[in-house]
């Protein structure tokens, strides 16, 4: 067991699974020598060489397409996209290539990668370095998506990731890279794809959330319980595939339900999940299925604090639901 | 550094030009089909008789795919009239374990490299022989026996895939090398340039082909781009660049064993010009006749890639009016058999959506199978209702 | 008036308007001697000249790109994107710039443009020419989606469009690009963007869609009639900003709701509805909110028409919520 | 054609070329700062001054911005250390009805055209003095009043867009040129791609400047690419290339004047390499010795542009110490009072977070407003738990 912050425990992970697959390749910017702008890659171009830590020339659309051959010809690439909000110039590569080969070519091709990219708002990173836009890539059928909120979770779930044939977009929610730290186990283990888990239980109300917010919704709870409030807080780990179970099987339970999420509101993945519990679960409901969200804007700089969601904002909705 | 495969120096890409073939183009075979001896590859008989039979089934499939369109039996078709000397001279130059990522318009590429006609009709029809179960449209081949990759509509993303390809075998330390495809529109897309440009970085083992036919759809590539030639392109990226006679097939194979020899042997990366023109419509959908130029047409028209290899191989005393007409008819017949076969197969199941999006199916697609399963048991049929395609 | 087609009505939309407005430049793939892989520029360069209709070279992100350009330097360009499939080349453009250069740069700087592109299935064009990916768009604040279902809207919600001082994404339902006929004016007039339209009146089940799929819908609510439920069938026209008063206002009479959408279930544009629904009126509702929706797939080729919703499979949708 | 500005013939970008300026750079300032009278460009001694004066405050803008960033007063920075030249050189050669795409590293591109120093410092800040309200990072400034187009992140994004800006231009028939400004890094990305394709295509008039500081972060230029040089990749579009000394201010100007010339005149567009090394870190969060090549930083240390322009302004008897200590104490006090004053303003509304995201807002935003003016209300304030950026 190491105290591990939530970017060692990545860096744990790629250096745990590279000891132990020879096919797996990290490739980025910036990656090699420099060890990552976020030192996820921290000196493992030193230990496992330049063939299989590469800097990529400044192109996403290169290093996801590179990737892809990679792939196709029966390497583990782990390509790093700097900032999410970089990802774009890659989007077809990703939408049109990655999500489809395995279905085009009738399973003849596939393409396991793992892309792994910071994200999310918290550090001051004004439009561009601040985005959360995991929804794009949850409505693209052929990727999963996977994003985790502590250390263990972070190591458990890279190596899964590695080890699994499908294509994941990886996302690091780099708010809480640093200010997050826990107990890693040094050897290698894996956390399963596509499972929730309940990181707080109660009888009331059902939080749902994902990435540095889980940690908000733990602060909500807090705040909420001496008002009578019970919440029941779920970290969904995995978006796609999603674990409907856990949601449903609480919110039955609760009847009363908050979504949480940092990207803006108007077709998040939150509106997926309400839309799970409006399918599955209507009869359950004893008050609407509230959405605390980021505002319909770009990101901003200076009131970054003022967008996005916090403890207090998700306690105001849990009051909500509650005295609805 | 160089190709030693050199034509004289560069001349624009303007309409003027349109009709004959650019000076700086490298050629075996002159107008009149006499090759130079200096440059003649040193080919055996059977080797340019495999050749040449490969192009001429290039030709009949893609005469019976658009018949069979415009019969109503095939939903689409894309044909590579002219284009049999770039796809069959390049394939010719490649290993079976050499990788290739081609585009939609090389059928003579698949051909050559071993994929009977039945599995290609297959794809035309989409039904359950379809290796791809009818996901893809006509002409989206998929045969991973032959290390032919998957082609997608989006183009030009499989160049810097190609280019990944070839980082692999470094990587790994193997000589393959990998061949990619494109056409002159596509040198404007994004992944032509980081494909070129991961390639000059990495050195890689990788060929880049691209068939300047003059024609993105209706758009001639004197609009397409600025430069002079395609293959000057290669300058910026550091790799040497070389155009070639797109319809003289043995002008494109040495070049093509060059370019393969450069990058098996670690040198680096080529690109490679072929210069021809797009003889028939773009596909089963476009009219031509709207934008194309009758006189650049007809002009060549008279540099048919196949007439001009075959009183080569006449000259040669390899080749037969008697052969031909054999050939002709074996032609024909293996795509009609081929026809005949795929035609009684089935459509896909309705099963095969959920197959192949993941390893493993998600319980969302579990879910989503079983109602669609209970829906035709309840409706009994899915009516089609489709629109022809139109582009 | 005149009976055009849909795409007819296109092309009428952008020649009136080109007359009325020097400022508009049409640029795109094979848009200006062609006419357009659909003719919805037919003989429109010879109208204006090369210098308002421009064939581009290939390049998606160029043609966003320089449209941005051109916006930015006073003109009102109408970028044509061949196959919305093809559009992901020009995410980054569309984005990180078209959407967030007036918010970046405090109103500095507008970006006014319509960007035209054919959408949905059933034209047998398999992966890559029969996308909906309208929830990619609909999830970047910034941008207005628009998406007619009829000859006379297309041509008054174009015009708007390009009246329009905000960005805007127009996807044409290629179906329904020559199968569908109307009355149209034939000079100028708009209709307003934002407002949802109800094309069918009733009080048992509100049945919401949007494009090619409103006349299935439509059909769905023939069959419903007689087994004795009446669809309230809402055509969205727009689907940022939404109209959701008259969404509600139409659950809040009926109780029960269909979502139809073509793309992939899973965090499509049908959850945001659903989600809003379950937030603004789940006392209203007597049943789950159903949505009916493309798989989690890959477009097919072959079975596209068994992929595809269709009007029995909205019926069947209808009857789930009638008999909850 | 090419641009009469030019040096020897090409030398390739390695690792071993590091320290001295390439071959085939153009300059006018030889090492020891000795003008070539040849190519010595006419200019006032008043116009001299100016550019002087640029480049100096531009150097003090940064070493404040630098300081603000170490003291939290700001929340990050980007140095523009060694490229006063490049900034000041170009500007220099542009009218202000002229447009200008920049990126992030151009600060003396804002001042040369008339920006304040407040603004910029408000930008910084991001308070209500900020014409962009605090929306932006540091550096990512926005003035339609100069024409200097909103910087954002994206690498290269801006390159296309100036091409657009341009065809407008064409278009409507005005003469304004469009300059755009990325480094060597930014030549991989898929709008440099565009961009020059669309330029080439339409032959547009813009001009390309590539400030090649050999590093893209951490990654060397030699990495960056297989091209010999920066300047080779205008070939592929069909347009001139050229490399100049990006430390020599004269000689940028020359290169500047001469394809802005050009681009008027409809000759079409040009690509400008400047060659110079980026002194400071790429930005405020980044530790360049992890990387950086000691040598090579020594070897261009010696190259000051602002140090070598002095010389030859005190060689032609233009410039005294006596003068230099009074504009660097005024330089500073400009930067100082600009700080003092933009520190006492109000960051902005919350109100400001709604407002041009469209022409008029919409239902869904003025819910929104409205909610979080209830909160506001509710709670009182709220926390700033953001964490530092990290880079
Ligand atoms: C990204 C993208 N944009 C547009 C299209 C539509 N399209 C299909 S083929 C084609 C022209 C391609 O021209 P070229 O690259 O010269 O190849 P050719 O068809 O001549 O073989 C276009 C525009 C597409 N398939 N993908
Ligand atoms: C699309 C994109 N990818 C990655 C980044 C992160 N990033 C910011 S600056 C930079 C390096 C740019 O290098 P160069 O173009 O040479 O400009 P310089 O910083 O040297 O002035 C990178 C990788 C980004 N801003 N945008
Ligand atoms: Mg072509
Ligand atoms: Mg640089």
């Amino acid at each position: 067991m190491a105290n591990l912050t939530l970017v060692q425990a990545v860096r744990d992970a790629l250096y745990t699974e590279m000891k132990n697959d020879s096919r797996v390749v990290l490739l980025g910017e910036d990656v090699g020598l420099n060890g990552g702008v976020f030192r996820a890659t921290e000196g493992l171009q030193k230990e496992f060489g330049e063939k299989r830590v590469l800097d990529t020339p400044l192109a996403e659309s290169g290093i996801i397409g590179a990737a892809v051959g990679m792939a196709v010809n029966g390497l583990r690439p782990v390509p790093e996209i700097q900032f999410l909000d970089f990802i774009y110039p890659a989007f077809d590569q990703i939408v049109s290539e990655v999500a489809k080969i395995r279905y085009r070519s009738g399973g003849g091709f596939t393409c396991p990668m793992v892309i792994r990219s910071p994200s999310g708002g918290g550090i001051r990173g004004g439009h561009y370095h601040s985005q959360s836009s995991e929804a794009y890539f949850a409505h693209t059928p052929g990727l999963k998506v996977v994003i985790p909120s502590n250390p263990y979770d972070a190591k458990g779930l890279l190596i899964s990731s590695m080890r699994c044939d499908d294509p994941v977009l990886f996302l690091e929610p780099k708010k809480i890279y640093r200010s997050v730290k826990g107990e890693v186990p040094e050897d290698s283990y894996t956390v399963e794809l596509g499972k929730a888990q309940v990181v707080r239980e109660g009888k009331d109300v059902t939080v749902i959330c994902w990435g540095a917010l889980v940690w908000e919704c733990l602060k909500a709870a807090e705040l909420c319980a001496p008002r009578g409030a019970e919440c029941e807080v779920i970290d969904l780990r995995t978006l796609v595939p999603l674990d409907e179970e856990t949601i449903l099987e609480s919110v039955r339970k609760t009847g009363r339900v908050v979504v949480v999420q940092e990207a803006p509101r108007t077709c998040g993945f939150g509106a997926e999940v309400s839309a799970l519990i409006a399918e599955e679960a209507v009869l359950s409901l004893e008050a609407p299925i509230v959405r605390v969200a980021g505002l319909d804007t770009p990101f901003p700089y200076t009131l970054e604090h003022v967008y996005m969601p916090d403890a207090e904002r998700v306690a105001l909705a849990v009051g909500k639901v509650m005295n609805f | 550094m160089q190709l030693n495969v050199q034509g004289k120096e560069n001349q624009p890409m303007t309409k003027t030009n349109r009709g004959v073939l650019r000076e700086d183009c490298f050629r075996v075979l002159s107008e009149d089909n006499i090759a130079d001896p200096k440059v003649e590859p040193r080919l055996s008989e059977t080797q340019l008789l495999k050749m040449y039979e490969n192009m001429v089934q290039s030709r009949v499939l893609d005469d019976r795919g658009m018949m069979l369109q415009r019969q109503g039996r095939i939903g689409f078709y894309v044909p590579a009239f002219g284009q049999e000397a770039i796809t069959t001279g390049t394939a010719a130059a490649l290993k079976p374990s050499d990788w290739v990522f081609p585009s939609y318009r090389e059928p003579g590429l698949f051909l050559y490299r071993g994929v009977n006609v039945l599995e290609m009709i297959c794809n035309l029809i989409g039904n359950r022989g379809d290796i791809c179960q009818g996901r893809q449209m006509p002409n989206h081949y998929s045969f991973a026996k032959q290390r032919l990759f998957s082609i997608s509509s989006p183009i030009s993303t499989q160049v810097i895939q190609a280019v990944g390809a070839s980082m692999a075998t470094q990587i790994k330390g193997e000589t393959d090398v990998a061949a990619t495809y494109f056409g002159d529109g596509g040198t404007s897309e994004n992944d032509f340039h980081t494909g070129l440009t991961f390639a000059g970085a990495y050195k890689t083992p990788t060929v880049f082909v691209c068939t300047n036919n003059q024609y993105a759809i209706s758009v001639p590539v004197h609009k397409q781009t600025g430069a002079k030639r395609i293959a000057d392109k290669a300058i910026g990226y550091g790799m040497p660049g070389v155009a070639v006679d797109g319809n003289d097939v043995l002008a494109v194979y040495v070049t093509m064993e060059e370019a393969v020899k450069r990058a098996r042997a670690g040198e680096g990366p080529t690109l490679i010009e072929c210069l021809t023109l797009r003889m028939g419509p773009h596909s089963s959908s476009d009219d031509p006749t709207r934008y194309r130029d009758p006189e650049q047409y007809e002009a060549w028209k008279k540099r048919d890639p196949i007439l001009r290899f075959k009183q080569y191989l006449v000259g040669k005393g390899y080749w037969s009016e008697e052969q031909e007409e054999e050939l002709q008819a074996e032609a024909k017949d293996r795509v009609l058999e081929a026809v005949e076969q795929a035609e009684t197969m089935e459509p896909p199941a309705i099963e095969s959506l959920f197959e192949d999006v993941y390893a493993e199916k998600t319980p969302q697609l579990r879910r989503q199978e079983k109602a669609l399963q209970e829906e035709r048991d309840l409706r009994g049929k899915f009516e089609n209702t489709s629109e022809a395609f139109p582009l």
